[in-house]
C-alpha cells in the first residue's frame, strides 16, 4: 500500500495534465483565440488611400443579367457590353436597346462614330452593325494571340494582341495592313513587354493613339503610323505609379483628356494627368474586396467614369464628387 | 552473472537513460522557448535596420550588416531546426533504452510469484460501487451537458431578430438592374376574350353601358381570338423612349432623352420647327407615341381627340367623343380655368385614351378608329374633373375623386371593361395618379384628400396611406430616391416612403398650388403660384434655394438629365441645372400663355399654348 | 442439465448477435461503398482562396511545414520588379538580403536577358509563410502561391492547417491530381 | 521510394498526356519569347504516395491480424505477439506516421454518409471493417498486435497498478461518449476529435504542436502504472471492438486445458480484463438480481430520453466547435473584434465575399444539424449508461479463470502465465 502512494501522484498528475491540455488546445485554437501572423507582411498600407484623394463616388451600381461579362464600350449615350456569347447595347435610361448573340466570346469592344461595332474576337476582328449583325471578319490570326483591346483612329482599326506582343492595324474592311511592336528606337524604352493578358490601347480625344506598355508601367503614344512619340512611365508601389508585374491594366480618357487607369493586383482606379502625375482616386481597392480582375473602365458623355466589375457582375458608376 | 548481478545493470542503465532523457527534454524545451520568444526571421532588429536603409538608401555598412545579420538570423533558425530533429531522436532512442531496462528489472525482481489475495466477497460489493458510479458518471454527463446549456446562449436568433445587418459599406449606391423590352409581364396575361354576358355582370354604376356599344368594339373582339398572342403592351423601356402620359413616362415628371434644345424664342421663331393652332381648347396636355403626339380638346358641345404628325405639325385625325352611352344631355358645369378638357390622354401605342369632364372616356387606336367608350358617370366636381389617365400593361386607371367619393378604377384597355374598382378615404381631387417602381414592382401611387396612397396595380389593393394633405389638391404625387413626394397649398410638402408608409420629412414653406414637384438627382423641386420655384434636397427636405420667376406656374416642372425644365403662364420656359444652387441656364420665351407641362421627345419638346401647339428643336 | 439450457441458450444470444453485428457492418460498409472512391484522400491549398495568412508555415504538424511556394513560371512575367521577391521600398533591385522580401532568402532570382528574371523556389529553405504569395497576388500575377507537398505530408486524417486556415482554403482532393495549380484554368481551378 | 521514383514521372507523363493539349494553350498566357534560348523550368508536383502503397497496408493490416489470430487461437505465444506489436508500432506507427490508422477511421466513414460531397476511400473502409470482422472471429486481435497506438502503450508498461473494479467500470464508458462525441463531430463536418486528440501521433512524427507533445508523454508516464489507459478508458474504436468482442466466435483462452484454479493469470493481467471464477454468494442472489435486472432496464428509456434532453439543450455548446458557428457568436456577441487587426480569422472572414448574414445562415444551419445530432447523441450515451447499469446484474456462472471477452486485448500475457500446458 505504501508503495502504491507516488504511482497515484504520479497517474493523478498525469491526467489532470491531460485534461489541461486538451481544454486549452481546444480553446486555443478556435477562431480568433490563434496567435497573430509572425510572418505578417503588410500591403494595407499600399492599399490605403488618402481620403482627400478620392474625388469620386460610386453612384450607381447596374447589376447584369449574363454571367461573365467580357468587355464594355461606350459611344453616344449608349453602353456597349459584350458578356458570355452576346453583344447587347444599353440606353442611358438603362433599358436594353439591342440583345444579340454573337459568333464566338468576344474579348473587346470598340464603337465607331457611324455605330459600327468593332469587337475582337480572340484571334481575330467582328465587324457588326449597330444592330449587331456580322457584316464584315477579319482572318483569323495565325499563331498563339489574343486580341485585347481594340480602338479606331481614323480609318485605321488598332487591335493589341497581348500574346503576340504587338498592335495590329486594320482598315476599315478588317484586312491586316501594318503590325508594329513598340520597339521605337527611342532612347532605351523597350517595345511591348506584355506578361500577362492585360494589353490595352486608346484613343484620346485629341485623336492620339495611348497603348499600355505594362511589364515597364508606361502608357506609351504612338503615331498612327506606329512611332512612339511620347511616353509616360511610372513604378511605384505607392499610388503615385504603377506596381508590380503589368500595370495598368486597362484605360481610357475623360472628356479633357487625362487618364482613368484600372489597376490590378491591388486593384484600384485612377486618375493620371496627361504630365503623368496621379490626380486622384476613383475607386480605391477596398470597394473590390475580394476580387481578382481589374475593372475594365469607359467613359461616359458627362464624364463619369464606368467601371465593369468582372468579379461582382456589375457596372459602377462612379461620379466626380 | 547471477540475478543480482542483472538486477544491478538493468537498474544503472534506466537510470542513466532517464537522466539522460530529462536532460534531452530540458535542453528540447530550452530549445522551444527560445524559438518561441524570440523567432529570428520576425526580428525587430532586422525591421529596424531595414527601415533605416530605407531612409538612408546608399550606406553601404548599413547593408554590410543587414546582410551579416540575416545570415546569422537564418543560420540560428536551421541550427535550431536541426536541434530539434536530433534531440527528438535522442529523446526516442534514450527513452526506448529506458522502458526496455525498466521493464527488465522489474521482470527480473518481480519474478516471484505471489498468490492472490483477494477476497471473494468483493465481488457483490465492487458490482454495487460500480453501479453507483457508472450512475453518478451519467449523472456528471448530463449535469455537463445541461451546465453547458446555461452558459451559451444562442445570439444567432438575437441577431436575426433584432439586429438589422449590419451593411458594410454605408455609401448609398443606387442599385440599378437592365430593364428588358423582352420581358414584359403582360406577355403572359390571359387574352380577355369578351363573352355576351360579360357588360351585364358589371357592377350597376356601369350597367347603362348601351348593348349597341358592342359593334363599336369589333377590333378588339376580332383581334383577340384570332391572334391568340395578342397586342403586346410596351415595356418600361418603351414607355421611357415615349412620353406616354402627361409629365413623360409613369407620369413622373422625368423624361428619358438627350439632346434637347435649349434655346428657343417664339417671337422670333428661333429654333420652332412648326407651330399650328390649337383645333380645340383645353387645358390638357400634350402626349407622345413614336411620331405621333395626341391632344385633347373640349366645350359644351364636343369633346375631341386630335393625332398630330410630330414631325411636320401635320394634323393625322381627329375623332370626337359623342354617341356614348350614358353621357349627359347637358354637360356639368364647370369653371373656365378648367373646363371639360383638363385630363391630358394617355397612349400606350396600341390605342390613345382620353377622358373629359362629362366621365366620358374613349379609347382610339393610332389611327383614329373607336375601340371602346363608355361613361363612368358624370363626376361631382364643382371645377371640373381634371384628373389625366395612365396605363400600363392591360390596364387604364383612372382617379375619380369627386365631392360624392373617392374612387380608382382601373379599366380594361383592350375593352373597357372594369377590372377593378375601389373606394377609398378621399375627398374631390384635382390630382393624377403616378406609377412608382417600388421595390422592382409597380405601385399607383394616387394623391387625394387628405391621403396620400399607393395601390396594387393588379387587385387595386391600397398598400400604405398617410394622411398628410389638406384644401383643394391639385398637384400630383412625383416619386424618386425611394420616397414620393406629394406637396399641396395649405396643407403640405411631404415625402413618404412607400415600403413602410410613413412621413420621412415635412415642410411647408413653399407649396404648389397646380404644378406638380418633382424629383432629380437627389432634389426635389416645387413650382408655385406665386412665381417662386424652389429647390429642396430630397433626403431630408431642407431648403436650398428659390428663385423667383416672372410669371406664376401652373405648367409642372420636368426634369430630364440634369436639366429641370419648367414653364411659367407667361410662356418663359426657364432651364435650370439640377443641384443644390440656383443655376439657371437660360430662359426662353414663347410669346403665348401657356397652362400646360410640355411634352418630350428625342432633341424636341412640345408646347401646348393657349392657342398654339409648338415643336421646338434645333 | 439446467446449466447446458443456459449456456445453449447463450450460445444462440451469442451467435445471432453475431450474426445482427456482421449485417450491421455489412450495411455500414456497403452504405459508405455506395459513395466511395478507389482514389484516395491527399490535402491540399487553393490557391484562388487563400489568404496568405502564414499559418501553413506555423501549424503543420511537420516543421518546416510540407507547405511550400510554387511557381507557376508560365504565369510569371519575368518582371524585374517583382512584388513577391523585393521588399516594398527597396534599395535596390539585386539579391541582395536587405532586399528580398522572403524571410528564408528561398527564392533565387537569376537574370535571363534583357528585360526578364527568372525567379525559382529553393524548396529546402521554403518554409511556406506565403509572403512572397502575398506580395506576388498584391503586386504581380500571382504566379507564386503555396501548395502542399506531397512527398513532404504525412497526409494526416484530420490536417492541422486545414483546421487552422481561416479562409478554408485547404480542402480534400483526390490523390490522382492532388495539385490545384495556378496558370491552368482548365479543371476547377480557375473557375471556383 | 524507389517505387515512387519510377512511377512519379510515369504518372507525371500520364496526366501530362491525359490534358488536352488545346486547353493548355488556350488558358495559359505564353511566357515570353526568350532570345537566349532560355527554358521555363518545370513546376515541382511531387506526387502523393502511390494508390498501391496505400493497397499495401490494408495487405500488412490483413497479415498482422491473420497471424495475430493464428497466434493466439492456435500458436500461444506471448513472445509472438511481443515482437508482433513491435513490428506494428514501427510500421503503422513510426514508418506510417500513425496515419492510417483503423482507430480514426470510424470518423471518415459517418463524414462519408453525411456528406456527399466525400467519397471514402476503399483503404479506409479496408481499415474499418477488417479490425471489427477479426474482433467478431477471433477477439479483440487489432489490439494486441495490430494498433500501434497499443503497442506504445503496452511497451511501456513497467509497474502496473490493479485499478478497482468501480472505476474500471465506471470509466469504462468513456470510450463510448467519445465515439458518440466523435460521430456527432464528424456527421456535422465540424471535427474529426479523435486524430486532434491522438496522443501518439505526434510521437510517431516525431514531432507536433508542444502541448500534443505534452499530451502524449503524460499517456505514456501514466501508462507506465495504468496499463494501457488509452485504450482502456479514451479510444472509441476500442468500444466498437469491445461490443463486437464480447459476442467473438472464437476467442483467446487463458488455458488450453483444464483449468487449476491456480489464480497466477489473474495476476499476470495488467488490464483487469480476467474474470474469476463466479462466487457461490452471487449465483444464489439470483432472485433479488432478477426484479433489480428487470426494474433498470425498464429504466432505460428514460436515461435515453433524458440523455437526449441534456444533450440536444446543449447543442448550442456542441456546436460552438465549428469555427463558423464560433466566428458568428463571436462577430454577434463581440461585434468590437471587427477592428481587432491581429484576429486573423475575423480580418479573413471580413475580407471575403461572405457577408456576416451567409455566415448566421450557415451557421444556423450548424445548429440545427448540432440539435438533432445532440439528440441522437445524447439517447446513445443514455442507452450505454442503462446498458452498463443493467449488465452489472448479469452474472454468467464461471468456475474457471477467463478472459473478459470484452476488455481483453489479447496481449497473451496470461497465456505465458498459466502453468497448464498441452
Amino acid at each position: 500500500m505504501k508503495r502504491k502512494w507516488p504511482v497515484i501522484l504520479i497517474v493523478l498528475l498525469s491526467a489532470a495534465v491531460i485534461i489541461t491540455v486538451i481544454v486549452t488546445e481546444h480553446t486555443s485554437t478556435l477562431p480568433g483565440r490563434r496567435p497573430p501572423n509572425p510572418f505578417a507582411y503588410d500591403v494595407d498600407e499600399f492599399r490605403s488611400v488618402d481620403p482627400g484623394m478620392i474625388r469620386w463616388k460610386e453612384a450607381r451600381q447596374v447589376e447584369l443579367d449574363t454571367h461573365t461579362p467580357r468587355a464594355i464600350a461606350y459611344t453616344d449615350g449608349k453602353i456597349y457590353l459584350a458578356a458570355d456569347n452576346e453583344l447587347q447595347m444599353i440606353g442611358s435610361d438603362w433599358s436594353r436597346m439591342m440583345r444579340r448573340i454573337l459568333p464566338g466570346a468576344p474579348t473587346c469592344l470598340a464603337v465607331a462614330q457611324d455605330g459600327r461595332i468593332i469587337a475582337g474576337m480572340g484571334n481575330h476582328l467582328v465587324l457588326l452593325n449597330s444592330d449587331g449583325e456580322t457584316i464584315a471578319e477579319s482572318e483569323t490570326l495565325a499563331g498563339e494571340s489574343n486580341i485585347t483591346s481594340v480602338a479606331i483612329l481614323g480609318d485605321n482599326i488598332y487591335a493589341a494582341d497581348a500574346p503576340g506582343r504587338r498592335v495590329l492595324v486594320f482598315n476599315r474592311e478588317l484586312e491586316l495592313i501594318d503590325e508594329f511592336r513598340g520597339d521605337s528606337g527611342v532612347s532605351e524604352i523597350h517595345g511591348f513587354i506584355v506578361p500577362d493578358a492585360h494589353f490595352s490601347l486608346a484613343v484620346n480625344p485629341e485623336n492620339e493613339l495611348w497603348i499600355t506598355n505594362p511589364g515597364i508601367h508606361a502608357l506609351q503614344n504612338y503615331t498612327p503610323s506606329g512611332r512612339l512619340r511620347s511616353y509616360i512611365q511610372r513604378t511605384s508601389f505607392t499610388l503615385e505609379g504603377f506596381s508590380g508585374c503589368c500595370n495598368p491594366v486597362h484605360f481610357t480618357f475623360l472628356p479633357d483628356g487625362r487618364f482613368v487607369t484600372s489597376e490590378k493586383g491591388i486593384i484600384r482606379i485612377k486618375v493620371m494627368r496627361e504630365s503623368g502625375e496621379t490626380e486622384s482616386v476613383v475607386a480605391p481597392s477596398e470597394l473590390f474586396a475580394g476580387g481578382t480582375r481589374a475593372p475594365a473602365v469607359v467613359v461616359d458623355n458627362d464624364g463619369n467614369v464606368l467601371a465593369l466589375d468582372f468579379d461582382r457582375n456589375m457596372i459602377r458608376i462612379f461620379e466626380p464628387i | 552473472m547471477n540475478i543480482g548481478d542483472k538486477i544491478k545493470i538493468a537498474k544503472q542503465s534506466a537510470t542513466v537513460a532517464g537522466a539522460f532523457c530529462i536532460v534531452i527534454s530540458l535542453l528540447l524545451l530550452l530549445n522551444f522557448l527560445q524559438m518561441q520568444s524570440a523567432d529570428p526571421l520576425d526580428s525587430e532588429v532586422m525591421e529596424t535596420l531595414v527601415q533605416r536603409l530605407a531612409l538612408e538608401p546608399g550606406n553601404e555598412q548599413l547593408k554590410k550588416e543587414i546582410r551579416q545579420f540575416d545570415l546569422l538570423a537564418r543560420k540560428a533558425y536551421f541550427t535550431s531546426l536541426w536541434q530539434v530533429r536530433t534531440g527528438g531522436m535522442l529523446l526516442l532512442f534514450a527513452a526506448i533504452i529506458l522502458v526496455g531496462a525498466l521493464r527488465i528489472y522489474y521482470s527480473l525482481i518481480d519474478k516471484i510469484e505471489k498468490p492472490d489475495k483477494e477476497e471473494e466477497t468483493n465481488d457483490i460489493t465492487s458490482r454495487a460501487l460500480s453501479r453507483r458510479w457508472i450512475l453518478a458518471g451519467t449523472g456528471i454527463l448530463i449535469a455537463i451537458a445541461l451546465l453547458a446549456t446555461f452558459t451559451v446562449s444562442d445570439p444567432l436568433e438575437r441577431y436575426l431578430s433584432d439586429l438589422p445587418p449590419p451593411t458594410e459599406s454605408g455609401d448609398h449606391v443606387e442599385r440599378i438592374t437592365i430593364t428588358d423590352p423582352d420581358t414584359r409581364p403582360t406577355d403572359t396575361r390571359p387574352t380577355p376574350a369578351p363573352s355576351p354576358e360579360d357588360p351585364e355582370t358589371e357592377e350597376p354604376g356601369t350597367k347603362e353601358e348601351d348593348p349597341e356599344e358592342a359593334p363599336a368594339d369589333p377590333p378588339v373582339t376580332d383581334l383577340a381570338p384570332a391572334t391568340p398572342t395578342a397586342p403586346s403592351f410596351p415595356g418600361a423601356t418603351t414607355i421611357r423612349q415615349n412620353h406616354n402620359a402627361i409629365r413623360g413616362p409613369w407620369s413622373n415628371g422625368v423624361v428619358f432623352h438627350e439632346n434637347l434644345p435649349m434655346e428657343w424664342d417664339g417671337e422670333s421663331g428661333t429654333n420652332i420647327l412648326w407651330k399650328v393652332p390649337v383645333p380645340l381648347h383645353a387645358f390638357s396636355s400634350p402626349v407622345i407615341w413614336g411620331d405621333r403626339l395626341f391632344l385633347t380638346g373640349a366645350d359644351d358641345r364636343e369633346r375631341k381627340v386630335f393625332c398630330f404628325n410630330r414631325h411636320s405639325g401635320e394634323l393625322l385625325w381627329e375623332a370626337s367623343a359623342d354617341n356614348i352611352p350614358g353621357s349627359p344631355a347637358t354637360p356639368p358645369r364647370t369653371t373656365p380655368d378648367t373646363g371639360l378638357g383638363a385630363p391630358s390622354a394617355t397612349t400606350d401605342g396600341i390605342g390613345v385614351y382620353a377622358i373629359f369632364g362629362t366621365g366620358d372616356i374613349i379609347a382610339l387606336d393610332m389611327e383614329g378608329n373607336r375601340l371602346w367608350a363608355r361613361n363612368l358617370g358624370v363626376p361631382d366636381n364643382h371645377y371640373g374633373h381634371s384628373s389625366s389617365l395612365i396605363s400600363y400593361g392591360e390596364k387604364l386607371f383612372v382617379q375619380y375623386d369627386d365631392l360624392d367619393q373617392g374612387r380608382i378604377l382601373s379599366l380594361n384597355v383592350l375593352t373597357g371593361e372594369t377590372i377593378w374598382d375601389i373606394k377609398r378615404e378621399s375627398n374631390v381631387s384635382w390630382a393624377s395618379p403616378i406609377l412608382a417602381n417600388v421595390n422592382g414592382s409597380y405601385q399607383l401611387v394616387a394623391k387625394g384628400n387628405p391621403i396620400v396612397a399607393g395601390y396594387d396595380i393588379e387587385t387595386g389593393r391600397e398598400l400604405w396611406s398617410v394622411s398628410a394633405m389638406a384644401g383643394e389638391v391639385g398637384p400630383s404625387p412625383a416619386f424618386g430616391g425611394g420616397f414620393v413626394f406629394a406637396a399641396n397649398e395649405y396643407a403640405t410638402m411631404a415625402a413618404i416612403n412607400p415600403e413602410t408608409g410613413t412621413v420621412v420629412w415635412e415642410d411647408n414653406f413653399y407649396l404648389p398650388e397646380v404644378a406638380s414637384p418633382v424629383y432629380g438627382n437627389g432634389y426635389v423641386f416645387i413650382a408655385t403660384t406665386y412665381a417662386v420655384l424652389a429647390c429642396m434636397d430630397a433626403k431630408t427636405g431642407e431648403q436650398l434655394w428659390e428663385y423667383d420667376a416672372d410669371d406664376i406656374f401652373y405648367s409642372s416642372p420636368v426634369v430630364a438629365g440634369n436639366r429641370l425644365y419648367v414653364t411659367d403662364i407667361s410662356g418663359n420656359t426657364y432651364i435650370f441645372e439640377t443641384g443644390g444652387e440656383p443655376n439657371l441656364l437660360v430662359k426662353n420665351s414663347l410669346g403665348e400663355e401657356v397652362y400646360t407641362t410640355p411634352a418630350f421627345a428625342d432633341g424636341r419638346i412640345y408646347i401646348r399654348g393657349e392657342d398654339y401647339l409648338y415643336c421646338i428643336g434645333n | 442439465m439446467e446449466r447446458k439450457k443456459t449456456k445453449s441458450r447463450r450460445e444462440f444470444i451469442n451467435s445471432s448477435m453475431r450474426f445482427g453485428m456482421v449485417l450491421a457492418l455489412g450495411g455500414i460498409g456497403g452504405l459508405a461503398l455506395r459513395s466511395s472512391t478507389k482514389d484516395q484522400w491527399v490535402w491540399q491549398i487553393d490557391p484562388f482562396k487563400c489568404s496568405w495568412c502564414g499559418r501553413c508555415a506555423t501549424n503543420c504538424v511537420l516543421n518546416p511545414s510540407a507547405v511550400k511556394c510554387v511557381h507557376a513560371y508560365e504565369l510569371c512575367g519575368y518582371c524585374d520588379l517583382c512584388g513577391g521577391y523585393l521588399i516594398p521600398g527597396h534599395s535596390d533591385r539585386s539579391t541582395a538580403a536587405e532586399n528580398q522580401l522572403c524571410p528564408t532568402a528561398a527564392i533565387e532570382r537569376k537574370f535571363i536577358e534583357e528585360p526578364y528574371y527568372e525567379y525559382k523556389i529553393n524548396e529546402d529553405l521554403c518554409i511556406g509563410c506565403a509572403k512572397c504569395a502575398e506580395g506576388c497576388s498584391a503586386f504581380g500575377n500571382g504566379s507564386l502561391y503555396l501548395q502542399i507537398m506531397h512527398h513532404l505530408c504525412v497526409n494526416c486524417n484530420e490536417c492541422a492547417i486545414a483546421r487552422a486556415c481561416p479562409s478554408d482554403a485547404i480542402k480534400r482532393v483526390k490523390g490522382s491530381e492532388p495539385y490545384l495549380m495556378k496558370g491552368d484554368f482548365t479543371a476547377d481551378g480557375g473557375e471556383t | 521510394m524507389k517505387l515512387t521514383s519510377i512511377i512519379l514521372p510515369l504518372l507525371l507523363f500520364l496526366l501530362a498526356t491525359a490534358i488536352p493539349e488545346e486547353t493548355f494553350s488556350q488558358q495559359r498566357f505564353p511566357a515570353p519569347e526568350f532570345e537566349s534560348g532560355y527554358e521555363l523550368p518545370d513546376v515541382i508536383t511531387p506526387e502523393p504516395r502511390a494508390l498501391a502503397l496505400e493497397y499495401g497496408d490494408v495487405i500488412v493490416l490483413l497479415l498482422f491480424l491473420l497471424v495475430t489470430s493464428w497466434v493466439v487461437i492456435k500458436k500461444r505465444s506471448r513472445q509472438w505477439i511481443l515482437w508482433m506489436s513491435v513490428g506494428a508500432l514501427l510500421y503503422f506507427g513510426f514508418w506510417r506516421n500513425g496515419c492510417i490508422c483503423p482507430v480514426g477511421s470510424p470518423q471518415n466513414m459517418v463524414l462519408s454518409l453525411s456528406d456527399p460531397s466525400y467519397a471514402v476511400s476503399y483503404t479506409v473502409i479496408a481499415f474499418f471493417i477488417l479490425p471489427l470482422i477479426f474482433s467478431l472471429s477471433f477477439g479483440r486481435v487489432f489490439c494486441g498486435s495490430a494498433c500501434p497506438l497499443g503497442a506504445i502503450q503496452d511497451l511501456v508498461i513497467v509497474r502496473p497498478v490493479s485499478v478497482p473494479v468501480w472505476i474500471q467500470k465506471s470509466l469504462g464508458m468513456f470510450p463510448f461518449v467519445y465515439l458518440a462525441l466523435a460521430v456527432l463531430y464528424a456527421a456535422t463536418g465540424t471535427d474529426f476529435i479523435i486524430c486532434r486528440y491522438d496522443p501518439f501521433v505526434g510521437i510517431f512524427r516525431m514531432g507536433a504542436e508542444f502541448h500534443l507533445i505534452v499530451l502524449g508523454i503524460s499517456f505514456l508516464l501514466t501508462g507506465m502504472f495504468v496499463a494501457r489507459p488509452y485504450c482502456r478508458f479514451v479510444c472509441p474504436y476500442g468500444a466498437l471492438l469491445k461490443v463486437t468482442s464480447i459476442f467473438s466466435k472464437r476467442h483467446l483462452s487463458i488455458t488450453p486445458n483444464q483449468c487449476i484454479q491456480c489464480k497466477l493469470c489473474t495476476d499476470s493481467c495488467p488490464f483487469g480484463a480476467i474474470d474469476k471464477p463466479t462466487p457461490d454468494k452471487l449465483v444464489h442472489d439470483i432472485k433479488g438480481r432478477t426484479g433489480r435486472f428487470m426494474l433498470y432496464a425498464a429504466i432505460i428509456p428514460l436515461l435515453m430520453l433524458i440523455g437526449g434532453l441534456a444533450l440536444s439543450s446543449s447543442h448550442v455548446f456542441l456546436a460552438k466547435a465549428h469555427p463558423d458557428v464560433y466566428l458568428a457568436h463571436l462577430l454577434i456577441d463581440n461585434p468590437e473584434v471587427m477592428d481587432d487587426l491581429n484576429n486573423l480569422d475575423v480580418q479573413t472572414f471580413l475580407g471575403s465575399d461572405r457577408t456576416i448574414d451567409e455566415l448566421v445562415e450557415s451557421a444556423g444551419e450548424i445548429q440545427a444539424s448540432f440539435y438533432t445530432g445532440a439528440w441522437f447523441t445524447g439517447v446513445f450515451i443514455g442507452l450505454v449508461a442503462g446498458l452498463f447499469l443493467i449488465s452489472q446484474y448479469i452474472v454468467r456462472r464461471r468456475t474457471d479463470y477467463e478472459p473478459n471477452r470484452g476488455d481483453c486485448y489479447s496481449c497473451g500475457r496470461c497465456m505465458k502465465y498459466c502453468p497448464v500446458q498441452k
